[in-house]
C-alpha cells in the first residue's frame, strides 16, 4: 500500500514496461526532453535513452501511424498523442489502418500498438483543447479503448494493454494527473470488466474517466437524502463490460449515466441503449443522461463550470427518477 | 552560434521608427503584466508569452495594410494588439469578461477581431495554414486587393497541414504571406531534431515559393523583408514565404519548467533583445534619448494599467447564454 | 412532376446555385476535368470554368480548411470530399475550426460552407471504403447535418444549406446515384424536419440515408403480415428532429431505428436514447436497433451483405417487438 | 513531350533478362483476365490495373531481399505477384474466395502475405507511408539488415502523409526506400494541376533525402535505380526517393470514363510500352526469339488459366465467420 499520484502510476508502468520488454519504446511529441507535456515520461529519456524514449517532429499522422508500423515489424510501441484534441489528425491512420488490418487481412497482420492520450476539459483550455471524443474510438471495431479513473488502473492497464494483439487506446483524463491515492499490492491489471466503486440499491450511477469522481461526490449528497447510489467505473469504454451495469440496474431499476462528451450521440446513449435493450422491463423509470452541453467549451471558468457534468445535476437528475423534485 | 547583435541605422523616419519601439513596449508589458495576473490567478488556462520575439509582430505587421488578414496562433497577443485590437478588449478576454474581444469564450489562445479582420487565435499547430490559404482564395476570386499574412512556429512545418497548404498556395498563386516564427524550438523540441532539413527557406522555395530570411531580433530587418515580399505579394507574385529568426525568453507556456535547454542559451539570445539593441540603434543616431524611452515605457504601462483595470471592472456572461452564438442568426 | 436520378437532382442543385450567386464555387477532387467521382458534377466545369469547378490536388485537410476559409472571406464555398472515409483527414479542420469558430470567437466569425460527401457500403468497395460516420458529425455542436434519401431531397437540400450561416455537411449514400425518382414541382427544400416516408400505427420505423429504402421494403413485408409500420427519415442527423419521431412512437408504442453505423455508438443509440428519455411511458416494448456488424466491411459480397442491414433483419426486429417469433 | 521509347542493350545475362519479360508479361496477362472477369461480374468493387506500368514493379521489386517489406497501393495486384505471393491466392481474393490471399476480406485493393511480408494494398491515398516508415524504424531499432520498399502515385505527393513521412524518414535515417510511380495523373488530375513543383526529386531533395528519377517504361532502367538506390539504404545511407516516370494504359479504375486525356496521348504513350520495347531490345540483341517469347507469354496465359480455374474452385467465407479474425488470438 503505497500512496502515489496518477501521474506518478502511470510513469511507473511506463518504466516497467520499458525495463521488462526491449520491445517497447514510447514515442511522441515532447516525451522526451520536455519531459511529457503532463510531466507522465519525466526521467524516462535518462533512464532509456533517445531510441526507447523518442521525440517526434509535430507530425501527428505520420508518427501514429509510424507506431503501427513499428508494431507490425515486431516492437511494441506506445504512441502518446498528447491529447485527444490532435488525434484528429492522426484518425486516419487509427480507424482506417490499425482497426482494420487485422481482418481486412484476413488474419495475418495484427497491430500490438497502444496509443496514450490526455482527454476532457476543466482547465479553462478552451474550445480547441477540452475535447471528450472517447466515444468516437468507442464507435470502431478492431480496437480496445481503456479509460483509467483511478491510479490503481493508472498503474495497472498498461501491462495488458501492451500485451493484447491489438490496438489498444489509454484515454487519461487531463484532471487526474494530480490526483493522490493508495495503490494497493497487488494492483489489479483487467481491461475487461467494468468496476462498481460503490455498492448502492436505489440507483445505478455509470460513469468513467473524469466523471467517475463527479458520480461518487453524487452517490455522498444522496446518501445524506438516504438514496443508496451504486456507482459503476465503466473503465473499458470498448468493448463494452455490459453484464456489470445491466445487472445493477436490474437489482436497483435505476440509473443515471454520466459522461463528459457532448449529449448528442454520447458514449452515454449507447449505454443507455443497452439498459434499454436488456433491463427495460426492470426499470422503475426512464434512464437518465448527465453530459456536457453541447456546446465548444468556453474559457470563462463559470462557463466552462456550467458547460460540464457536475454533481449537483448528477443528484438532481437521480432525484427526478426517485420521483423527488 | 547565436550571431552578433542587431546593429545600424535605422533607415527611418524618427516618428515610424519610434512607434516600432513603442509597439514593441506595449506588447512587452502587456505581457509581463499578464504573467503576472497569472501568477494571481486572475489569467487562467494556457499562456504563452511572446516575450523577446515582439520585433517579429511588429515589424511584420507593420508591413500589412488595414484591409488585410491576419491568422495568427496561439502565442498571438502582440499580433492582435499591433493589428489594431485594443488592449483592453485583449486584457478582458484573458480575464474571461464579456467585454473581452471574444466574449471571454476564447482566453489567451483565442483572440478574434472582426472589425481588423484578426482570424484569431488558433490552437492547433498549423491549424491557421488552410484557413489562410482559403481567405486568400476568396480574395482572388473577388478581386479584393487584399493578401493575408499567416504566422506560425517552426515546428508547424512539420505537419501535413504546411505542406498541403503551401502547395495550394503555390499551385494556385494565392495572395498569402506565410510569417514563419523560427525561435528554434517547439515546445522542448529543438528543430534540429523535428527537421530532417532546418533550413525552412529551402523547404519553403521546394513549393515553388518566393522566400526570405530575416534577422527576428531586428525589427528593421522585418519589416524590410515583410514590406517587400507583402509587395509582391500583392502585386499577384504569389504566396511569398518569410522565415524570422527569434527566440522565446521565457517558458513556451506557464506549465513549462523548461529541462530541455540551458540558462546560459537564453542569456546569450538576450543579449540580441529586440528591444535594448533597437533603442541603442536609436540611441547612436540621435533619434531617442533616455528620457524618452522612458517615456515611451511609462505610457505603455499606463495603457497596461488602463486594460487591467478595464478588465477586472468587465462582467461575466450570464450563464444563460452559455449556448448564445452556436449558430448564426437565420440558422 | 419529371422523374430523373438522384445523381441528376443533385447536379441540377448544384447547377443552380452556381447560377444564382457567385459566391458559391465547387471544390474538390476530381469535381472538374474527371467529372466527379460519381458524376455528380459532368459538365459543370465546361459551363462554369476552372475557378468556380477547382480541381484540388490529393490534400484533403487543406482543401476543406481552404473551403472554411473562403467562407470566412465572403464566398459560400462547396467541397465535395469525395467519401467519408477521405473525410477523415480532414475532421481537424472541420472539427476544431469550422465547427467552433463561431462560438468561440463570441459570434464574431461564421463559416457558411457546405461540405459534400458520399457515404455507406454496399458496392463491395471493403474496409477502407466502406464507412458510415455519420453519427461522428451528428456529435458536433456547431454544423448541421443533413442526409438526403430522396430524389427530392438531393434536389432540395443544397439551397437551404447555401443559405444556413454555418457548415453544414451533405451525405450522399453513394447506393443512392442511380435512384431513380419522380421529382415534384415544387419540391420541398426544408433542413429542420424528419419526414413519414409512410404512415402507419403498429411500429414506427426510424431510418435515414441508405437504410431509408430497406426500411420501406420491411414496412411492405410487414404489410402482407398485417403489421402497420410507419416509416420516419431522420433527413437531418444534427439537430435531430426529435418531435417527429417521439410523437410517432408514442402513438405506435414500438420503435425500430435502422442505420448502418456500426451498432455501438450509432446514431441508432442516440435516437434510441431520445425515445426512452421522451416516450418511456408509452413504449409497449423496449425499441430495437438494426445496425451493421461490429467488423470492418468485407470485400466478399456474401459478407458485405450479411454485414449489413437488411429488409428481413428489420422485419425479424419488428416481429420480436410484435412478440410474433 | 513524351521522350523515345527505350532503347539500348540490356546489360543482364539471359536468364535474368528473360525473368523480368516473363514477370511483365505475367502481370499484364493476368490484369487483361482481370479486367474481363470483372466485365463477367466474377470481380466486383474497384479494380485498378498496372497495364502499362509494369517494369515499375518487375524492375524495382526484383532489387529486393526476400526478407525485406513491401508496403503497397490499392494499384498492387503487380507487385504482390512479383513480392511471391502465388496468382492462384490472388485471383481468388479478387473473387472473394477463402482462398484469396486476405480471406477474401480485402479484395482487389487489399492483397496481403505474411510470410512475403507482402503489408497490402492500401486504398487510402498516402496511408502506406507513415507505415513503411514505422516498419524501418523497427528494423533498425531490431538491426535486421531489412529495408521496407514504399510504393505510390505522384498523387501521393500533396497529401501531408506524404510531408511527414519523408521528414521522418530523413530525420530518423530510416531504410525506406520511396518508390514514387508518377503516371502523370491522379484519377482525372494531371500533376501540372496537383503540383506547384511538378519536379518530385527536387520535392523530395528537400527532405534532405537522396533522390532518382528513372523511365519507368523501361525496366532496365528501373531495376538499376532501384537496385543502387536499395543498396545506400540497406547500407545505412537513409531513406532513398526514386522517381519512375510511367504512364496508366487503362482508365484509372473500372468506372473512369476517361473524359481527362485524349486518345492520341495514350496511343502515343503506348509506342513506349514496357514489354513490346523491352523484348525488341532483347531480340536486336540476340537474347530471344519470337518462339521464345510466344513461349513465355503462353507459360503466363496457363498459370493465368490455372490461377481462374483455382479461384473458380475457390469456397466462400462462412457467414458465421464474419466476425473472424476481428482480434487476435489472446485478446
Ligand atoms: C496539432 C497540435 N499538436 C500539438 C500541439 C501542442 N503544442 C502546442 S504549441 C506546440 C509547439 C509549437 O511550436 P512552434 O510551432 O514552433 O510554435 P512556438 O510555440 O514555438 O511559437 C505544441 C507541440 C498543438 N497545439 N497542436
Ligand atoms: C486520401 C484519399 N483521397 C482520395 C482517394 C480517392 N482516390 C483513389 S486513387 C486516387 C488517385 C491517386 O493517384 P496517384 O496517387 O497518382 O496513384 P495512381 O492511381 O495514379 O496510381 C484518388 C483521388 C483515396 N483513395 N484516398
Ligand atoms: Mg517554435
Ligand atoms: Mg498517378
Amino acid at each position: 500500500m503505497r500512496r502515489i499520484t496518477y501521474r506518478e502510476a502511470l510513469r511507473e508502468a511506463l518504466r516497467e514496461a520499458l525495463l521488462q520488454d526491449a520491445r517497447v519504446f514510447l514515442m511522441g511529441e515532447d516525451v522526451g526532453r520536455y519531459g511529457g507535456t503532463y510531466a507522465v515520461s519525466k526521467g524516462l529519456l535518462e533512464e532509456f535513452g533517445p531510441e526507447r524514449v523518442r521525440d517526434t517532429p509535430l507530425s501527428e499522422l505520420a508518427f501514429v501511424g509510424a507506431g503501427i508500423g513499428a508494431a507490425l515489424g515486431g516492437m511494441r510501441p506506445i504512441v502518446e498523442v498528447m491529447t485527444v484534441n490532435f488525434s484528429l489528425l492522426a484518425l486516419d491512420q487509427i480507424v482506417n489502418t490499425a482497426a482494420l488490418l487485422r481482418h481486412m487481412s484476413g488474419g495475418q497482420f495484427g497491430v500490438p500498438l497502444v496509443i496514450r492520450m490526455a482527454t476532457g476539459a476543466g482547465r479553462q483550455l478552451a474550445a480547441q483543447h477540452s475535447h471528450s471524443l472517447e466515444c468516437w474510438y468507442a464507435h470502431v471495431p478492431g480496437i480496445k479503448v481503456l479509460a483509467p479513473a483511478t491510479v490503481e488502473d493508472a498503474r495497472g492497464m498498461l501491462a495488458p494493454a501492451l500485451a493484447d494483439p491489438d490496438p489498444v487506446i489509454l484515454f487519461e483524463h487531463a484532471q487526474l494527473y494530480n490526483l493522490e491515492d493508495d495503490l494497493p499490492e497487488p494492483f489489479t491489471a483487467d481491461i475487461a470488466r467494468a468496476a462498481v466503486r460503490r455498492r448502492g440499491d436505489d440507483v445505478t450511477l455509470i460513469a468513467y474517466g473524469g466523471c467517475l469522481s463527479k458520480a461518487l461526490q453524487a452517490a455522498d449528497r444522496l446518501a445524506d437524502e438516504g438514496i443508496a447510489a451504486e456507482v459503476i467505473d465503466l473503465r473499458v469504454l470498448r468493448p463494452l463490460d455490459t453484464d456489470t451495469f445491466v445487472e445493477s440496474v436490474r437489482r436497483t431499476h435505476r440509473a443515471v449515466v454520466v459522461d463528459e462528451g457532448w449529449r448528442s450521440g454520447s458514449l452515454a446513449a449507447e449505454v443507455l441503449a443497452r439498459i434499454v435493450e436488456q433491463a427495460f422491463y426492470d426499470l422503475d423509470a426512464p434512464p437518465a443522461r448527465v453530459c456536457s452541453e453541447e456546446v465548444p467549451m468556453p474559457y470563462a471558468r463559470h462557463l466552462e463550470e456550467a458547460a460540464l457534468p457536475q454533481p449537483a445535476k448528477i443528484v438532481d437528475a437521480v432525484r427526478g427518477l426517485m420521483g423527488r423534485r | 552560434m547565436i550571431p552578433a547583435p542587431p546593429s545600424g541605422p535605422v533607415p527611418y523616419p524618427r516618428e515610424f521608427a519610434l512607434r516600432l519601439l513603442a509597439d514593441m513596449l506595449r506588447i512587452r508589458r502587456m505581457e509581463e503584466k499578464s504573467a503576472e495576473l497569472y501568477g494571481e490567478g486572475k489569467i487562467r488556462g494556457f499562456l504563452h508569452l511572446y516575450i523577446g520575439e515582439e520585433a517579429v509582430a511588429t515589424g511584420a505587421i507593420g508591413a500589412l495594410r488595414p484591409e488585410d488578414n491576419l491568422v495568427a496562433t496561439y502565442r498571438e497577443h502582440g499580433h492582435a494588439l499591433l493589428r489594431g485590437v485594443a488592449m483592453n478588449a485583449i486584457m478582458a478576454e484573458m480575464y474571461g469578461k464579456r467585454e473581452g474581444c471574444s466574449r471571454g469564450r476564447g482566453g489567451s489562445m483565442h483572440l478574434f477581431d472582426a472589425a481588423t479582420r484578426f482570424f484569431g487565435g488558433n490552437a492547433i499547430v498549423g491549424g491557421g495554414l488552410p484557413l489562410a490559404a482559403g481567405l486568400a482564395l476568396a480574395d482572388r476570386m473577388q478581386r479584393t486587393g487584399r493578401i493575408t499574412a499567416c504566422f506560425f512556429g517552426e515546428g508547424a512545418v512539420a505537419e501535413g497541414a504546411f505542406h498541403e497548404s503551401m502547395n495550394l498556395a503555390a499551385l494556385w498563386r494565392l495572395p498569402v504571406l506565410f510569417c514563419c516564427e523560427n525561435n528554434l524550438y517547439a515546445m522542448g523540441t529543438a528543430i534540429e531534431r523535428s527537421e530532417s532539413q532546418t533550413d525552412l527557406c529551402a523547404k519553403a522555395a521546394s513549393y515553388g515559393v518566393a522566400t526570405r530570411r530575416a534577422d527576428g531580433m531586428d525589427v528593421v530587418a522585418v519589416h524590410e523583408a515583410a514590406k517587400e515580399a507583402a509587395e509582391s505579394v500583392r502585386a499577384g507574385g504569389g504566396p511569398c514565404f518569410i522565415e524570422f529568426q527569434t527566440y522565446r525568453f521565457r517558458a513556451h507556456s506557464m506549465f513549462d519548467p523548461e529541462l530541455y535547454r540551458d540558462k546560459a542559451e537564453v542569456e546569450a539570445w538576450r543579449t540580441r533583445g529586440p528591444i535594448h539593441t533597437y533603442s541603442a540603434r536609436l540611441k547612436t543616431q540621435g533619434l531617442l534619448t533616455e528620457d524618452e524611452f522612458q517615456e515611451l515605457d511609462r505610457a505603455a504601462m499606463e495603457e497596461v494599467r488602463g486594460a487591467v483595470a478595464y478588465a477586472e471592472a468587465g462582467t461575466l456572461e450570464p450563464v444563460e447564454d452559455l449556448a448564445r452564438d452556436l449558430c448564426g442568426a437565420g440558422a
